[in-house]
């Protein structure tokens, strides 16, 4: 979400030959799905849905969270079987679903949920299950000289003897994209694939993205960075509640109507985030959150912070900037080797959570599968996590209290499921993360400490979502917000820009998003033809 | 005397068979279902413990429950059985006890071979070939079984006491073949072995004599390399070694006695007869326990000379 | 425009389908899983009714109660543990330790077949139990979070090396002189039912208690199912694990005492196998092995599962020789049977 | 045309940081987890060597690698099967079911006190030893991969059930008569090494190759890592697992081969409380219970070790009533050793 939409305008970045061709093209599609249905027990996924793709073609599917989009990918893959329905690779009718690798010649997948093998190396990953040609021994030499060569076309620089363990969750993402694409696939499927990238990564993608479309590959895109579909896609496709609403060409469709479609309300309805300054509260107090020295060899050094009541700040950084790991030592989560944290005047005990909880500091952790939700656990129960002391007196409490809570909070963020009883497991990705911010908020916490909380969550959930920290803020909780997403950026009254564990800048509110992005980027001043473009997701 | 070939006056025998897994056990367990059948004894479809002390236990409330009056059992934790005799004592039911000897709680006949006598047995075997020299290595069975334990007390006492001159490896084996006969190769690689006192036939022969196959260390006892076994429970197996020359001597454990009187003393309890210590009509004695009596059964030795003799169970099985 | 029509048409169909049916039927599949054995029990007591008059009475019931009692307590245990996503084999030793170091302690220096250090008096011979027991599990959790050793091969060691223990101080022997308090549980009756039964029942309801309604109980589902989310969440991991690992050994402990009570005496052989049959009835009883998933209601009907198949096949009068076969299948069948009842899959 | 230098750039200045520390290390940790247990292995040798001058001979060395075949081969079972994230308890109970059945089916009807059906000639006998294996391991994959039961209850059913179905045929008594065939690789030399190390061996070497060089092999570590991304990827995850239960028991059927061969008999008995030496040795070796890491190599040294354990014991002449306890403080310390010469946590 950063250095692409500036360059959106200045590069169309649409091939002639496949614009519009949805539908109206003559050659069979690459893949079709038609009148496609799927349930999960009584949830329905997908209710007579259907896509198709033309050779060539980008094609975008957008909805919000839970909409089916990553349900039909996983028929697409032929990892589920519709339950009613049909689908097609270029006319012809899928593989059987044992022939794991028809599959596979005819999509190429980045799927929403990762698909690396953490106690693989990383060439492994990159190579699996064609380590070799059919049953010729594996030369470990040879892979890993590939591996390379994929790596360092990808610009990761990790060995590729490394345990993919190692790797951060955006290394772990780009890999996934380097998997994909290095199938040769003539249709590929990429699920949310910039959910987890910063700017940088997220360009050189679509670059990659635009050169293998000019060679004719046709393209499945989800995301919910609406800008990014029309900055790579010609053709997008809405879904909303499991239900087809519209195919049509990007060209002919502007934002305001994607949004209507996806949401199915009037766009005059979405609130605004009016850019505002922060007003210290009149009445003298200590402020929500107070950090100073804080250090973490290897990481950051010297940080400080402070955060007001009511007070939103912003703490942008590229990855391996350390700002995540600022964001999880404040939290409690690694112990500094110095520096003090105080929560509205409370010194914190660093390097404790269960302390800084008490202390109340809410706390949305940057990986939503590792470290936010119990997924086998009913919702209910996760997202009352950090507030079991309150459901009732002596940690004693009923299990209707629970659901009771549970229910209020899923209202509260609008977490769309079966009900408060339903495992987390069962959710999509968006409404996953909405239970973790649930979890931060359920605490009723003084300070918030909140890392990427809206990747992979809807334009319209993500307005819900920063809404709610708007609300948690002016209810006078101070929010410390990081991120490099400027829409979330945003909502806060000023930014710190970190770059290599250390503060380079302070933007007040307003700031332009090119100056923000190169300081992100570690380059001074922006590039003169860089205009600004307010990017209204 | 048989006096009971009708079933005794009173009521059910109910049976429980210790375990089902061993050759001996299951030669018991034949002969058991054998006299039953042979002499039409009202008697319950005999459960089975599986060594298990706390289903031995529940078996015993089973069979109670479905109305036996007398209960024949083998109680291989001899201590872990003593409430459950009480309850049985409060219950008036006798209970007679084959093979092993319960260390608490009233019992009206134990049947058994004295395991110590095995364990001495061995020794004067042993010692006397090896006129008391050499080295003897021992496969224990298990400490935790009462049995085991009265036959390695038994030996190792008597080792000490008139072969000081022999130097005895204890083995333990938890009763494993494998185990076994892996300490065994560890002793021979230790120096020469000229004696094993294996106390379980059933469950240490083969392994041993595969063993010593492989090492050529099965030689005539003319060969001053010939390594003395004395082996334990009397099975065919045993014999046919015997008779092969593999080894030299087994404690025959009676297996035919002890179902043959377990029985007896079941009816004879059920009848209302009560014994005194002394002398039985069967070529045994009855002594007197703190917890009741006890017919000390005999426990041949059986050597290369009398393994011919018909009389012994080992060779009536598989007849 | 047509696109206009096809939007609010399917904004008018869509939310009809979504909350209804299923917030009703979570629960009930939830309610299946914990109660998923109880067909497979019905089936069995029936078959036991079918085989004879003396199954299908109160004292033949009595009797398996209280004869399930120590498994019972041991599988509170392991399922506690397992809840919070790790496992615990020692129990099994534990359950003969602890009795008999609490004896050879209480016990006096001479006059009995196994002599004692006659340290502290009679009464103390519970307490001291007990504190074995937390004593091992302290030294379980130490190894296992402390050292971060592997707690499968840790706890496997400990078996081995405290079921040697035992032998070590009793020589293997069967210790049977007990103090009276430790026969008590096991010889003496509450309004008609066993002690032992009536103490095995509370423990029980606590601990469905606490996992249910208790929100450090609740903690053991969420570090179960994801140690690092509730770190996160400001649970505390370790210790909750530490906690949870010395009660485990507290209650093997107190069913060695049950055991020892109800058997009379106390002797290494006593638990031999056991962790067997605990794993068994925890996992039948729908506990998952990887934590997170299961109910001490589901471990407690496990072990009176396994316990009624013992039972029916006795009075089927099924012979010694075919008894462990016809165990192992009709374990699998009740395996199949609340397999298909609740439905789900197992892990 | 700026912007590109800019994200180029950019493209440099990030990542950099990253994976220094980690990736380095890594594949040195990898190593040292594959070998680990060797330093608490050389220590062992030393005990041994200082005790007895016999412990550091050929014949010892020899006896100890004879030992160990049998155990080494359920090991491989066991580490293919839990590096493919599944585990399989009954093992135990097919190595001695399947030389029983092989046995009850070729010995002739009479002559022997244990009768088979003569069906078959003699040479037989170790095929269908070896397709009982096979048959056991496709019913454990049929119960855990289509009817979705839990495998650690359905092996166990399984143990039980089989073990019982010993008895059923053999009615527990041991079978001395075996067919030259079986006794051969118990008791014939090849260069001067006993026949059964060297198939042992070779056991070994193929399953390392299949599992270091071959795709088939790898797959297994992906099964084991991450199941959803393995199937993603191409792999036929449920036929895979299928086939490794299917090798596993046959691998488990050729032990109790080995067993019968070596021991000159078999017997219910035989296998009784091996899984859990078992579990011990693969988890000690280094493979995770939780599938997808850890080394046949590692596995074996798992074996070596506690074979070395009780080796040195013995030549330490431990008294038999001591030995248990000792045998499980050796365990624990040998795998503190080797958690700190690894200096990754244990899994
Ligand atoms: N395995 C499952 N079991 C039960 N319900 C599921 C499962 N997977 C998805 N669902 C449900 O199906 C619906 C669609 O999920 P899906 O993941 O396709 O949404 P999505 O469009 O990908 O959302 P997001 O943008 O957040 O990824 C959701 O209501 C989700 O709860
Ligand atoms: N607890 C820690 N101790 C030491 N070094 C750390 C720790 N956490 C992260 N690092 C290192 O600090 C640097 C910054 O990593 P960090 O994860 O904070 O970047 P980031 O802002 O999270 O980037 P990303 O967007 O990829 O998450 C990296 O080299 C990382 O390996
Ligand atoms: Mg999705
Ligand atoms: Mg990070």
């Amino acid at each position: 979400m950063t250095t692409h939409d500036s360059r959106a305008a200045g590069d169309p970045g649409r091939p002639g030959h496949a614009s519009g061709a949805a539908g109206s093209d003559p050659a069979a599609p690459v893949a079709a799905a038609i009148g496609v249905s799927k349930s999960f027990g009584a949830t329905r996924a997908l209710i007579d849905v259907g896509l198709s793709v033309a050779p060539g073609e980008a094609h975008a599917l957008v909805g919000r969270n839970g909409a089916g989009k990553s349900t039909l990918v996983s028929l697409l893959t032929g990892l589920a079987r519709p339950d009613h329905g049909r689908i097609l690779f270029g006319g012809e009718p899928a593989p059987q679903p044992s022939d794991r690798a028809g599959w596979q010649a005819r999509a190429a997948c980045v799927y929403q949920k990762s698909t690396i093998i953490p106690t693989l190396s990383v060439a492994e990953n990159l190579f699996l299950n064609r380590q070799s040609e059919g049953a010729r021994r594996i030369s470990w030499k040879a892979l890993r000289a590939r591996a390379s060569a994929l790596l360092a076309e990808y610009d990761i620089d990790v060995d590729p003897a490394a345990a993919a363990a190692t790797l951060a969750v955006d290394q772990r993402q780009v890999l996934e994209i380097a998997r994909a694409l290095s199938f040769g696939a003539r249709f590929i499927i990429l699920d949310e694939p910039t959910a987890q990238l910063d700017g940088a990564n997220i360009a050189s993608l679509f670059d990659r993205l635009r050169r293998l479309q000019q060679s004719g590959v046709a393209f499945l895109f989800i995301s919910h960075h609406l800008s990014e579909v029309y900055e790579v896609c010609q053709t997008v496709t809405v879904y909303r509640d499991a239900r087809h609403i519209l195919t049509a060409p990007v060209s002919g469709l502007d934002k305001d109507e994607l949004i209507e479609a996806m949401t199915g309300e009037d766009r005059s309805a979405r609130a605004q985030f009016a850019v505002d300054r922060y007003q210290p509260p009149t009445a003298p107090g200590a402020p929500a959150l107070h950090v100073s020295g804080l250090t973490v060899p290897g990481a950051f050094a010297d940080f400080g912070v402070t955060v007001g009541v009511g007070e939103i700040v912003g703490l942008a950084g590229a990855g391996g900037s350390g700002a995540v790991t600022v964001g999880e030592t404040v939290a409690g989560l690694h112990r500094p080797a110095a520096g003090t944290v105080e929560v509205s005047g409370r010194r914190v005990p660093t390097g404790s959570v269960p302390h800084a909880l008490r202390a109340g500091l809410g706390f949305v952790p940057e990986d939503r599968h590792a470290q936010g939700v119990i997924p086998l656990r009913p919702i209910a129960e996760n997202i009352t996590l950090t507030a079991t002391d309150r459901l009732g007196r002596h940690g004693f409490f009923t299990t209707e209290s629970l659901r009771r809570a549970g229910s209020a909070l899923m209202e509260r963020l609008d977490v769309k499921a079966e009900g408060p009883d339903q495992p987390v497991s069962a959710l999509s990705g968006g409404n996953q993360q909405k239970v973790v911010m649930g979890r931060a908020l359920a605490s009723e916490p003084k300070a918030l400490v909140l890392i990427r909380p809206t990747a992979g969550v809807d334009v319209k959930s993500k307005e819900s979502l920063l809404g709610t920290v708007r609300q948690a803020a002016e209810a006078g909780c101070g929010a410390l917000l990081v991120s490099d997403e400027l829409d979330d950026l945003r909502i806060a009254h000023r930014v710190l820009v970190m770059f290599k564990g250390a503060v380079v800048a302070e933007f007040p509110g307003g700031w332009g998003d090119a100056e923000l992005i190169a300081a992100v980027e570690g380059l001074g001043e922006p590039p003169a033809q860089q205009e600004k473009r307010t990017d209204d997701e | 005397g048989r006096s009971g070939s009708k079933s005794g006056s009173g009521g059910k025998i109910g049976i429980d068979f210790p375990r089902s897994d061993s050759d001996f056990w299951n030669s018991y367990a034949k002969y058991v279902n054998q006299d039953v059948k042979d002499q039409k004894l009202d008697a319950l479809t005999p459960t089975n413990s599986n060594n298990k002390t706390d289903v031995l236990v529940s078996n015993v409330a089973t069979l109670t429950g479905q109305g036996a009056k007398a209960v024949v059992m083998a109680p291989q934790d001899t201590g872990a059985i003593a409430s459950t005799l009480e309850d049985l004592a409060g219950k008036k039911i006798p209970v007679i006890s084959v093979d092993t000897r319960p260390d608490k709680g009233q019992v009206y006949m134990v049947v058994r071979a004295d395991n110590r006598a095995y364990g001495e047995k061995a020794c004067k075997f042993l010692g006397d070939k090896l006129n008391n020299t050499g080295t003897v290595v021992e496969f224990e069975g298990d400490l935790t079984s009462v049995n085991g334990r009265d036959r390695s007390e038994a030996f190792g006492d008597c080792m000490a006491k008139s072969y000081p001159g022999i130097k005895v490896l204890a083995e333990a084996t938890e009763w494993k073949g494998d185990v076994a006969a892996a300490k065994l190769q560890d002793a021979l690689t230790q120096g020469t072995v000229n004696g094993i006192y294996m106390q379980a036939g059933g469950v240490f022969l083969a392994p041993t004599v595969s063993l010593l196959q492989q090492k050529n260390l099965l030689v005539p006892p003319t060969d001053p390399k010939h390594i003395f076994i004395v082996s334990n429970d009397g099975i065919p197996a045993e014999f046919a070694a015997i008779k092969a020359g593999q080894i030299d001597a087994t404690v025959s454990q009676p297996a035919d006695l002890y179902a043959k009187y377990g029985l007896y003393y079941a009816q004879q309890a059920l009848a209302g007869k009560t014994f005194t210590p002394g002398p039985t009509d069967h070529g045994s004695t009855i002594i007197q326990l703190p917890n009741g009596l006890e017919d000390q059964l005999p426990a041949p030795l059986v050597t290369a000379d009398n393994v011919g003799d018909p009389a012994l169970w080992g060779n009536q099985v598989g007849k | 425009m047509s696109e206009v029509t096809t939007m609010s048409d399917a904004a008018e169909l869509l939310p009809a389908n979504h909350p209804e049916s299923p917030a009703r039927r979570r629960p009930g599949t939830r309610w299946l899983r914990e109660f998923s054995l109880l067909p497979a029990m019905a089936l069995l007591i029936l078959i036991g009714f079918i085989e004879s008059p003396d199954f299908l009475t109160g004292d033949n019931f009595l009797a398996m109660l209280q004869q399930s009692t120590e498994l019972s307590v041991l599988v509170l245990a392991e399922a506690l543990i397992l809840i919070g996503g790790r496992m615990d084999l020692s129990l099994e030793s534990t359950v003969t330790l602890a009795p008999v170091i609490a004896l050879w302690l209480v016990l006096p220096t001479s006059g009995n077949r196994f002599n004692g250090l006659g340290f502290g008096a009679a009464w103390m011979a519970i307490p001291i139990c007990l504190l074995v027991g937390a004593a091992v599990g302290a030294v379980n959790g130490f190894l296992i979070l402390k050292m971060n050793l592997n707690g499968f091969v840790v706890t496997l060691g400990m078996l081995t090396m405290l079921h040697g223990l035992v032998i070590v101080i009793d020589g293997g022997q069967t210790v049977f002189t007990l103090p009276p308090s430790f026969a008590y549980l096991g010889h003496h009756d509450w309004l008609g039912l066993p002690a032992s039964v009536w103490v095995c029942g509370l423990l029980f309801a606590i601990g469905i208690a606490a996992l249910g309604w208790f929100r450090h109980g609740r903690a053991l589902y969420a570090i179960g199912g994801n140690p690092a989310a509730a770190r996160a969440a400001g649970i505390r991991v370790e210790r909750t694990i530490w906690i949870v690992l010395i009660i485990g050994s507290m209650l093997a402990a107190f069913a060695g005492l049950l055991y020892a009570g109800r058997l009379g005496s106390a002797s290494a052989s006593q638990g031999t196998g056991k962790i067997f049959e605990v794993f068994a009835a925890t996992v039948i009883g729908g506990v998952s092995m990887n934590g997170g998933r299961g109910s001490l209601f589901g471990a407690l009907t496990g072990v009176l599962t396994l316990r009624l198949i013992e039972n029916v096949l006795t009075f089927g009068h099924v012979s010694a020789q075919d008894i462990e076969f016809f165990n192992g299948v009709v374990i699998l069948v009740a395996l199949i049977v609340s397999r298909y009842t609740s439905g789900a899959a197992q892990d």
